[in-house]
C-alpha cells in the first residue's frame, strides 16, 4: 500500500465535499416532520456517511486483505445482538 | 527493553520477532481494527442504553434533544470532517513523502481538533448555565414535548436523556484528546522526518483511530441533537 | 428422619409437583449422561492402559458420529426446553380471580397487605386451595419473593409491580426467603408462609382488618382530589376509571396498551407517558405525594371499580363475594 | 510410573530465564515468557486470596448462626472472593500465563505480536490489583461480584466504585491479551503452520480472544455507568427517574456470560492437548472439536438473560434467552464426546496432567448439565440465586476451569521451569483436589434445591448437616490446592532437569529446549506435518539422548 496516484488526491476532496453535503441534509431533514421516518432518514444519512469515511477515508474498500472488513462487520454483528437482543425483552414487555 | 532491541540490519523500524516489514505492517493493520472493533463495542452499550431510553421515553427525549445547540452542532460535525480531510491528506502525504505536507496536514488536524473540543466546551458551560447537568441541581421544568404542545415534559427522563448526552460526548471527547496526543507525537515524529514512503505505519494507524471517533460522532450528531426537531 | 437433614423441599403448592417432575426428569437424564461419560472414560481408560508393545490406533474422526451425538442431544435439550417453558407458563399465568395480596419490600421486611385489608409483616396467611397473587414492589433495592415449598421466586424491583402467584396445598408454615442480595441484612429478610384450613384462615380473617384494601384506597382516591376529576359520571376532566382495569386503552399517539397494575401505577405517578386518546394531558403526576402503601390502596382502589373481576368486588366489599370465599365463609359462620 | 533420570550436560544452556538477571530484567521485559511467569505469580498471589475469603465463607456457614463475622464483613467476604476470582484469578489465569508462554510457541512465533503491549497489559493488571487489594483494605465493597444497581449506585455504603474502577482496568488488560493473541494467531504463524495445523489450544484461545475483544468493552462501559452513576448522580439506572435497574442486568449480563466462555474455553483448549498426549493419538475429530470453541464463543453472546428469568423481564425474551441457552450446549456436548472418543483404542497413560483431565472430564459434565436444569425456566424460577447455581458454576470454574488449568501447569512445568516435577505428589494431589472439590460442592446442589438462597451468612438450622461436608470439603480441597505450590517450587531447585520432549509430545513447543532460549527457537521452524501427529511419534518412539519423563 504504498505511493498512491493523485488522483485518489480528488476522491477524498470529493468524499470530503460529499460528507459536509450530507451534514446539511440531515440538518435539513430533521426540520421535516417525517413521522416515524426521522429517525430512519437521520440514521441512513449517517451510515452512508460512516461507510464513506470508512471505505475511503479509512482505505477499506482498498484494503489488501479481508481481514479488516471481516473485523469491522464482526464487531458490528455482535452490537446488533447486543441490541437486537436486548430490544427482544423491552419490546414484549408489558410495562414502559 | 533488552528484549525487542532492534535488529538495525536493513530497515531500522523492523521489530525482531517479524520475518519482514509487510509482516510487520499488517500485524499493525490487523491490530489496529482490532482494537476499533471493540470501540465499537466499548461504544455500543452506551448505543444500547440509548436506545432503550429513547424507545420509552421519546417525547421527553424530544424536548430534550431539542434544548441543544443544532448549530454547534452541525457545526462541529462539519469541523470533524475537515480534520479527517487533513488527517486522509497527511496520511497520503506520508506515503508519497512529502514531508512539509505530512507536517501541515497534521498541524491542520491539530487545529480542528482543538476547534472541536473548543465549540464542545461552549456547549456543555451553556448546559451548566441552564441547569441542564444532572444532578441536584438539574431543571426541566414546563418545557413542552415536541409535537404535543400541551405536554410538559418529565424532567426525571430529560434528566436521563443528559445523563446520556454527557457521558457519550464526554467518552468521545476524552477520545479527541487522546487523539490530539497521538497526533501531537505524529508531528514530533514528522518533524524529525522519521517517515518515509516505506515506513509510515504510525501515521496511517494514528489516521485510522481519528477516522474512527469522527464516524462516532457522525452518529452522535443526530441521535443526540436531531431526535424531534421539526416544527 | 430427616428433619434435621432434608434432602429434598417441602411440597406444598401446586407448582411444586410440577416443578419437581421436570426436576427428576433432569435428574435422570443427567445422571444416565454422567454415567455414560464416566464409565466410558474409566472403561477405556482401563482397556486401552498403555501396554509395552502395544500401539494407539490412529482414528481422524467420524462425520456420522459427530452429527449423532450433536443432533440427539439438540433434541433432548428442545424436549427441556419445551417441558421448562411449559412450567414457566404456569408460574407466569396468575389465575383470573386469585385473591390478591400487595406486598412492598424494604431493607429489610416484608409488608403485605390483603386485599381484604389485614396488614402482616414477615408472615403471610393464606388458605389451603385458594389461588393468591402477589403484586409486588420494592421501596429500595431489588428483593425477591421465595418461597422454597412453593417453588416459586420473583424478583420484587423499585418502580414497577412484579407479580406471582401460588395454591397452598398442605397446612404448615413454610420459609419465605428474599433471594436478591439486598444489603446487610439480605439473610435476615426472612419470614414465613402460614398456610391454614379454610376454618382457621376465616378466623384469622376476622381479626385486624382495618377494612378492604381498596376501601383505603376509595379515601385516598377521595383525600387526594382524584374523584374531582375521575367521576364516576364522566363528567370530569379525566376519563372514568369503571370498568378500566385489564380493558385495552387507546393512547394519544396511538398505541394500544393493556390497563394492568403497573399502567394504573404508571398513570398516578408519570401520567404523561401515557395519554389516554381523547384527553388532555392535565393530571398533574404523584410521585412523592403517595407512598407505596397508597399507591397500592390506589391501585386495589381502580381494580375493584371493573365489575368483571370477582375476586376484587369482592375487596371492595362489594355485594357479590365469589362463590368459593362465600362457601368457605358460611363453614365457618 | 516413575520418572526416569534424565541424562542432562551440567552446564545449562542459555535460556530465557538465566540470560538476564536482576529485577528490572523482569520488570521491563517484552519477552512472553517472562512476562508469562509475571502473570504466573500475581494470579497465584489472587488465587490465594480469593481461597483464603471462600475459606471465611465457609468457617461462617459452619454454623447457621451468624456467629465468626458480623453480615456486612460476610457480604464483603462473598463479594471480593468473587471479584477477585473472576476478574483477578481465573480470566487471566490460563490465557496469562500459558496462553502468553504457549500462543508463540506453538504456532513457531519468535514473541507475541506486539510484546510492549503485552507487558503493558501486565501493568494494567497489576494497576487493577492494586487498585482491588487497596479497595479491600481499606473497607471492601459489598455489593456481590455482579454488582447489581440499585444497589450498588444508591445503597451500598462501601467502594463500589473504586472496585469497579478496578474490574475496568483489569478488564482492559484482558482486551489486550486478545489483541495481542488474534493478531499473532493471523500474522506469526510459522510457514507451513497452516490454520488446519495449529494445536486445539491455540483454537480455544482465539475463541477465548474474540470474546476477550467485543465482551469486555461492554462491562467496561457499564461499570463506567456505576461508577459516574454513583458518584456524580447521573442517574441512568435511577429507577426514581424511570431509569431501568434490568438495564444494567442487560449489559452486564451481556459480558459476563460470554465471560464464563472465557474461563472454560481455554480450560477446554488445554484438555484436548493432554489427552491426545496421554492417548498417544489424534484428537478425535479435529476440525469439529476446533469449530466448536468458536461456535461457542458466538453462541456464548444470545444467552446472557438466562441469569434473568425471575428478574422481570418479559416472558417471550425469557423463552428466547432460555432457547438459546440450550444451543450453546450442544457445542460443549461435542467436545466432551470427542475427548472420551479420543481415548478409545488409545495407548493411556496415567501420568498426573491426565488425571486432572479425567477431573475434568466428570466435574465439567456435572457442572455442564445443571446448567441444563438452570437454562430450564421451569426449575430456574425455583433454583436460581440458591445454592443450587452456586454449584452449578463451582463444578465448571473450580471443578472444570482451575482443574484444567493445574493439567496445563502440570503437562507444561518442565517446558517451563526445565525442571520435572515429583510426579507422585502430583498424583496425590490430583487425587486429594478431586476428593475435596466434590465433598465441597456437591452437598451445595441439594442444599439449592431444598431452597437455601446464596449469599446467606445465617441460615435455618436444617441446612446445617449439608453445610458441614461443604465446608469439610473445602478445607480439603484447600489442602489439594496448597501442595502444587509447594512441590512447584520445590522442583524449581530440586527437581530433576527436564529433557526437551518428557512426554514424546506432539507440538512446537516439545521442539525446543526446556527452557526455551530468548527467542524461542534457535532456527526458524518450518511445519510439515499435522497437528497430533502421535502415530508417527509412536512409530520412532523415544532417541536415546531424550529419556521421557515416565
Ligand atoms: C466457566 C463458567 C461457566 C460455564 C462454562 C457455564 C456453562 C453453562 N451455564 Fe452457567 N453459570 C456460571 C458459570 C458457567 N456456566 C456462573 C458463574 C453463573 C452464576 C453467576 C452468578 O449469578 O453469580 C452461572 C449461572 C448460570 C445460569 C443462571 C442461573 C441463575 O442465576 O438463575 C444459567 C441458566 O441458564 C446457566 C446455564 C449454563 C449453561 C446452559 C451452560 C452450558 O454452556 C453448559 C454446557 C455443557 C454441558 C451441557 C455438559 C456437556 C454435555 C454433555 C455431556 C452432553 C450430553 C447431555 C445431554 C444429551 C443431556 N449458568
Ligand atoms: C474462579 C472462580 C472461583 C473459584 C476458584 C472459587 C473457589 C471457591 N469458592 Fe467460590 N465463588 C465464585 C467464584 C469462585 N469460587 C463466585 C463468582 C461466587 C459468587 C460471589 C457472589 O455471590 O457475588 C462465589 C461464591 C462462593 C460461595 C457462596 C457465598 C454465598 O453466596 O454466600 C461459596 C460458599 O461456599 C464459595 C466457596 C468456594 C470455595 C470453598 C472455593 C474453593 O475452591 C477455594 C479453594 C482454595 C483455597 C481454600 C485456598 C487455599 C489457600 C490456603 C489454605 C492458604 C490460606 C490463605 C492465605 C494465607 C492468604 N464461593
Ligand atoms: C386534574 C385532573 C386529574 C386529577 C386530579 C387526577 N387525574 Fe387521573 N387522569 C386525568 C386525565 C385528564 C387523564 C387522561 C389522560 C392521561 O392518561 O394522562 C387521567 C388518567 C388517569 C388514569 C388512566 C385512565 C385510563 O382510562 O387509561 C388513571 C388510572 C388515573 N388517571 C388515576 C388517577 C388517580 C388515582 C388520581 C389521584 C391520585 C388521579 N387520577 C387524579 C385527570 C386527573
Ligand atoms: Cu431483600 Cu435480599
Ligand atoms: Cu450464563
Amino acid at each position: 500500500m504504498s505511493a498512491h496516484p493523485s488522483s485518489s488526491l480528488k476522491l477524498y476532496f470529493g468524499i470530503w465535499i460529499t460528507l459536509l453535503a450530507c451534514t446539511g441534509l440531515t440538518v435539513w431533514a430533521a426540520s421535516l416532520d417525517l413521522g416515524r421516518f426521522n429517525a430512519a432518514v437521520a440514521l441512513t444519512i449517517a451510515t452512508f456517511k460512516a461507510i464513506l469515511v470508512a471505505l475511503f477515508f479509512m482505505h477499506l474498500k482498498g484494503a489488501s486483505e479481508k481481514l479488516s472488513k471481516l473485523v469491522v462487520v464482526a464487531s458490528l454483528f455482535f452490537l446488533l445482538i447486543l441490541l437486537a437482543l436486548s430490544m427482544s425483552d423491552y419490546a414484549t414487555r408489558t410495562w414502559t | 527493553m533488552p528484549d525487542s532491541q532492534l535488529t538495525a540490519a536493513h530497515n531500522p523500524a523492523l521489530l525482531h520477532h517479524f520475518a519482514e516489514p509487510q509482516q510487520q505492517r499488517d500485524a499493525a493493520s490487523l491490530g489496529t481494527w482490532v482494537f476499533l472493533g471493540t470501540e465499537i463495542m466499548f461504544f455500543g452499550g452506551l448505543f444500547c442504553t440509548y436506545l432503550v431510553y429513547r424507545r420509552g421515553y421519546f417525547g421527553d427525549w424530544g424536548a430534550a434533544s431539542k434544548t441543544l445547540d443544532v448549530t454547534l452542532g452541525a457545526t462541529n460535525t462539519a469541523v470533524l470532517i475537515c480534520s479527517s480531510l487533513t488527517v486522509v491528506l497527511a496520511v497520503w502525504a506520508a506515503q508519497t513523502g512529502r514531508r512539509r505536507l505530512l507536517i501541515g496536514n497534521l498541524l491542520a488536524t491539530l487545529v480542528l481538533g482543538t476547534a472541536f473540543l473548543g465549540i464542545k466546551g461552549i456547549e456543555y458551560k451553556e448546559k451548566f448555565e441552564k441547569h441542564h447537568v444532572p444532578g441536584a441541581s438539574f431543571q426541566f421544568n414546563n418545557v413542552r414535548i415536541p409535537g404535543h404542545p400541551d405536554q410538559y415534559a418529565n424532567p426525571s427522563h430529560a434528566e436521563i436523556f443528559f445523563a446520556l448526552y454527557f457521558v457519550m460526548t464526554g467518552l468521545h471527547a476524552l477520545h479527541m484528546i487522546v487523539g490530539i496526543g497521538i497526533f501531537i507525537w505524529l508531528t514530533v515524529m514528522a518533524w524529525k522526518g522519521r517517515f518515509t514512503p516505506e515506513y509510515n505505519t504510525p501515521v496511517e494507524m494514528g489516521g485510522l483511530y481519528w477516522h474512527f471517533v469522527d464516524i462516532i460522532w457522525i452518529y452522535l450528531f443526530p441521535l443526540l441533537y436531531l431526535i424531534d426537531r421539526h416544527p | 428422619m430427616f428433619d434435621n437433614f432434608p434432602l429434598w423441599p417441602q411440597r406444598a403448592s401446586t407448582m411444586a409437583g410440577n416443578v419437581d417432575a421436570l426436576y427428576i426428569f433432569l435428574l435422570m437424564v443427567s445422571g444416565l449422561m454422567t454415567l455414560l461419560i464416566s464409565v466410558c472414560v474409566v472403561f477405556f481408560a482401563a482397556k486401552f492402559r498403555h501396554r509395552p508393545g502395544v500401539q494407539a490406533e490412529p482414528i481422524e474422526g467420524s462425520t456420522p458420529l459427530e452429527l449423532t451425538w450433536s443432533i440427539i442431544p439438540m433434541g433432548v435439550f428442545l424436549v427441556i426446553f419445551s417441558w421448562g417453558a411449559v412450567v414457566f407458563f404456569q408460574e407466569r399465568t396468575p389465575p383470573r380471580d386469585a385473591t390478591e395480596v400487595y406486598v412492598v419490600a424494604k431493607q429489610w421486611m416484608w409488608k403485605l397487605e390483603h386485599a381484604e385489608g389485614q396488614r402482616e409483616i414477615n408472615e403471610l396467611h393464606v388458605p389451603v386451595g385458594r389461588d393468591v397473587k402477589m403484586i409486588m414492589t420494592s421501596q429500595d433495592a431489588i428483593h425477591s419473593f421465595y418461597v422454597p415449598a412453593f417453588r416459586i421466586k420473583q424478583d420484587v424491583l423499585p418502580g414497577r409491580y412484579t407479580v406471582a402467584w401460588f395454591r397452598a396445598t398442605k397446612p404448615g408454615t413454610y420459609h419465605l426467603f428474599c433471594a436478591e442480595y439486598c444489603g446487610t441484612q439480605h439473610s435476615g429478610m426472612i419470614g414465613s408462609v402460614v398456610v391454614m384450613e379454610p376454618a382457621q384462615y376465616e378466623v384469622w380473617m376476622s381479626g385486624g382488618s382495618t377494612g378492604p384494601l381498596s376501601a383505603s384506597g376509595e379515601k385516598v382516591f377521595a383525600e387526594l382530589g382524584c374523584a374531582t376529576c375521575h367521576r364516576p359520571d364522566g363528567q370530569g376532566r379525566g376519563p372514568n376509571l369503571q370498568g378500566l382495569f385489564g380493558k385495552t386503552v387507546q393512547l394519544e399517539d396511538g398505541r394500544t396498551v393493556t390497563a394492568d397494575e403497573n399502567y394504573i401505577r404508571e398513570s398516578i405517578l408519570d401520567p404523561g407517558a401515557k395519554v389516554l386518546k381523547g384527553f388532555k394531558p392535565v393530571m398533574p403526576t404523584f410521585q412523592g405525594i403517595v407512598s407505596e402503601e397508597q399507591l397500592n390502596a390506589l391501585v386495589a382502589y381502580v381494580k375493584s371499580l371493573s365489575s368483571t373481576r370477582p375476586g376484587n368486588a369482592m375487596a371492595a366489599g362489594s355485594t357479590s363475594p365469589p362463590a368459593k370465599a362465600s362457601a368457605q365463609r358460611s363453614q365457618v359462620q | 510410573m516413575s520418572m526416569a533420570t534424565a541424562s542432562i550436560p551440567t552446564v545449562e544452556r542459555e535460556n530465557y530465564l538465566n540470560k538476564h538477571y536482576g529485577v528490572g530484567s523482569w520488570l521491563f521485559t517484552t519477552d512472553h515468557k517472562r512476562i508469562a511467569l509475571l502473570y504466573l505469580l500475581s494470579i497465584t498471589f489472587f488465587f490465594f486470596i480469593g481461597g483464603f475469603f471462600a475459606l471465611l465463607i465457609r468457617l461462617e456457614l459452619l454454623t447457621p448462626a451468624g456467629d465468626l463475622v458480623q453480615a456486612d464483613s460476610y457480604n464483603k467476604l462473598f463479594t471480593m472472593h468473587g471479584m477477585v476470582m473472576v476478574f483477578f484469578f481465573l480470566i487471566p489465569s490460563i490465557p496469562a500465563v500459558l496462553g502468553n508462554f504457549l500462543v508463540p510457541l506453538m504456532i513457531g512465533a519468535k514473541d507475541l505480536a506486539f510484546p510492549k503491549i503485552n507487558l503493558l497489559s501486565w501493568y494494567l493488571y497489576i494497576i487493577g490489583g492494586v487498585m482491588m487489594l487497596h479497595c479491600m483494605l481499606t473497607g471492601g465493597v459489598d455489593t456481590g461480584w455482579t454488582f447489581y444497581v440499585p444497589f450498588s449506585t444508591a445503597f451500598s455504603n462501601t467502594k463500589v466504585v473504586e472496585a469497579g474502577l478496578a474490574i475496568f482496568v483489569a478488564g482492559f488488560s484482558s482486551i489486550l491479551t486478545g489483541l495481542n493473541f488474534v493478531v499473532t494467531i493471523h500474522r506469526l504463524r510459522a510457514p507451513g503452520m497452516s490454520w488446519s495445523r495449529l494445536p486445539l489450544f491455540i483454537w480455544a484461545h482465539y475463541a477465548t480472544s474474540i470474546i476477550q475483544l467485543l465482551g469486555t468493552p461492554v462491562i467496561a462501559i457499564t461499570l463506567v455507568l456505576v461508577a459516574a452513576e454513583r458518584a456524580l448522580h447521573l442517574g441512568i439506572f435511577d429507577p426514581k427517574l424511570g431509569g431501568d435497574p434490568l438495564l444494567f442486568q442487560h449489559l452486564f449480563w451481556f459480558y459476563s456470560h460470554p465471560a464464563v466462555y472465557i474461563m472454560i474455553l481455554p480450560s477446554m483448549g488445554i484438555i484436548s492437548e493432554i489427552i491426545a498426549c496421554f492417548s498417544r493419538k489424534r484428537i478425535f475429530g479435529y476440525s469439529f472439536v476446533a469449530f466448536s470453541s468458536i461456535a461457542i464463543a458466538v453462541f456464548g453472546f444470545l444467552v446472557w438473560a438466562h441469569h434473568m428469568f425471575v428478574a422481570g423481564i418479559s416472558v417471550y425474551a425469557a423463552l428466547v434467552f432460555s432457547l438459546l441457552s440450550y444451543l450453546v450446549a450442544v457445542p460443549s456436548a461435542v467436545k466432551v464426546f470427542n475427548w472420551t472418543a479420543t481415548m478409545y483404542k488409545g495407548s493411556i497413560y496415567y501420568d498426573a496432567p491426565m488425571l486432572y483431565a479425567f477431573g475434568f472430564l466428570g466435574l465439567f459434565t456435572v457442572g455442564g448439565l445443571t446448567g441444563l436444569f438452570l437454562a430450564a425456566l421451569g426449575i430456574d424460577v425455583h433454583v436460581t440465586d440458591t445454592y443450587f447455581v452456586i454449584a452449578h458454576f463451582h463444578y465448571i470454574m473450580v471443578g472444570g476451569a482451575v482443574m484444567g488449568y493445574l493439567g496445563g501447569m502440570h503437562f507444561w512445568w518442565p517446558k517451563i521451569s526445565g525442571r520435572l516435577y515429583p510426579e507422585g505428589w502430583a498424583k496425590l494431589a490430583a487425587l486429594i483436589v478431586f476428593i475435596g472439590f466434590n465433598l465441597t460442592f456437591f452437598p451445595q446442589f441439594i442444599l439449592g434445591y431444598i431452597g437455601m438462597p446464596r449469599r446467606y451468612y445465617q441460615y435455618p438450622p436444617e441446612f446445617q448437616v449439608l453445610n458441614v461436608l461443604s465446608t469439610a470439603g473445602a478445607t480439603i480441597l484447600g489442602v489439594g490446592y496448597l501442595l502444587p505450590m509447594v512441590y512447584f517450587l520445590w522442583s524449581m531447585r530440586y527437581g530433576k532437569p527436564a529433557p526437551d520432549n518428557p512426554w514424546n509430545a506432539a507440538g512446537l513447543e516439545w521442539k525446543t529446549a526446556s527452557p526455551p532460549p530468548t527467542f524461542n527457537f534457535d532456527e526458524e521452524p518450518v511445519v510439515t506435518w499435522e497437528a497430533y501427529n502421535y502415530d508417527e511419534l509412536n512409530r520412532f518412539p523415544v532417541k536415546e539422548e531424550t529419556p521421557v519423563a515416565r
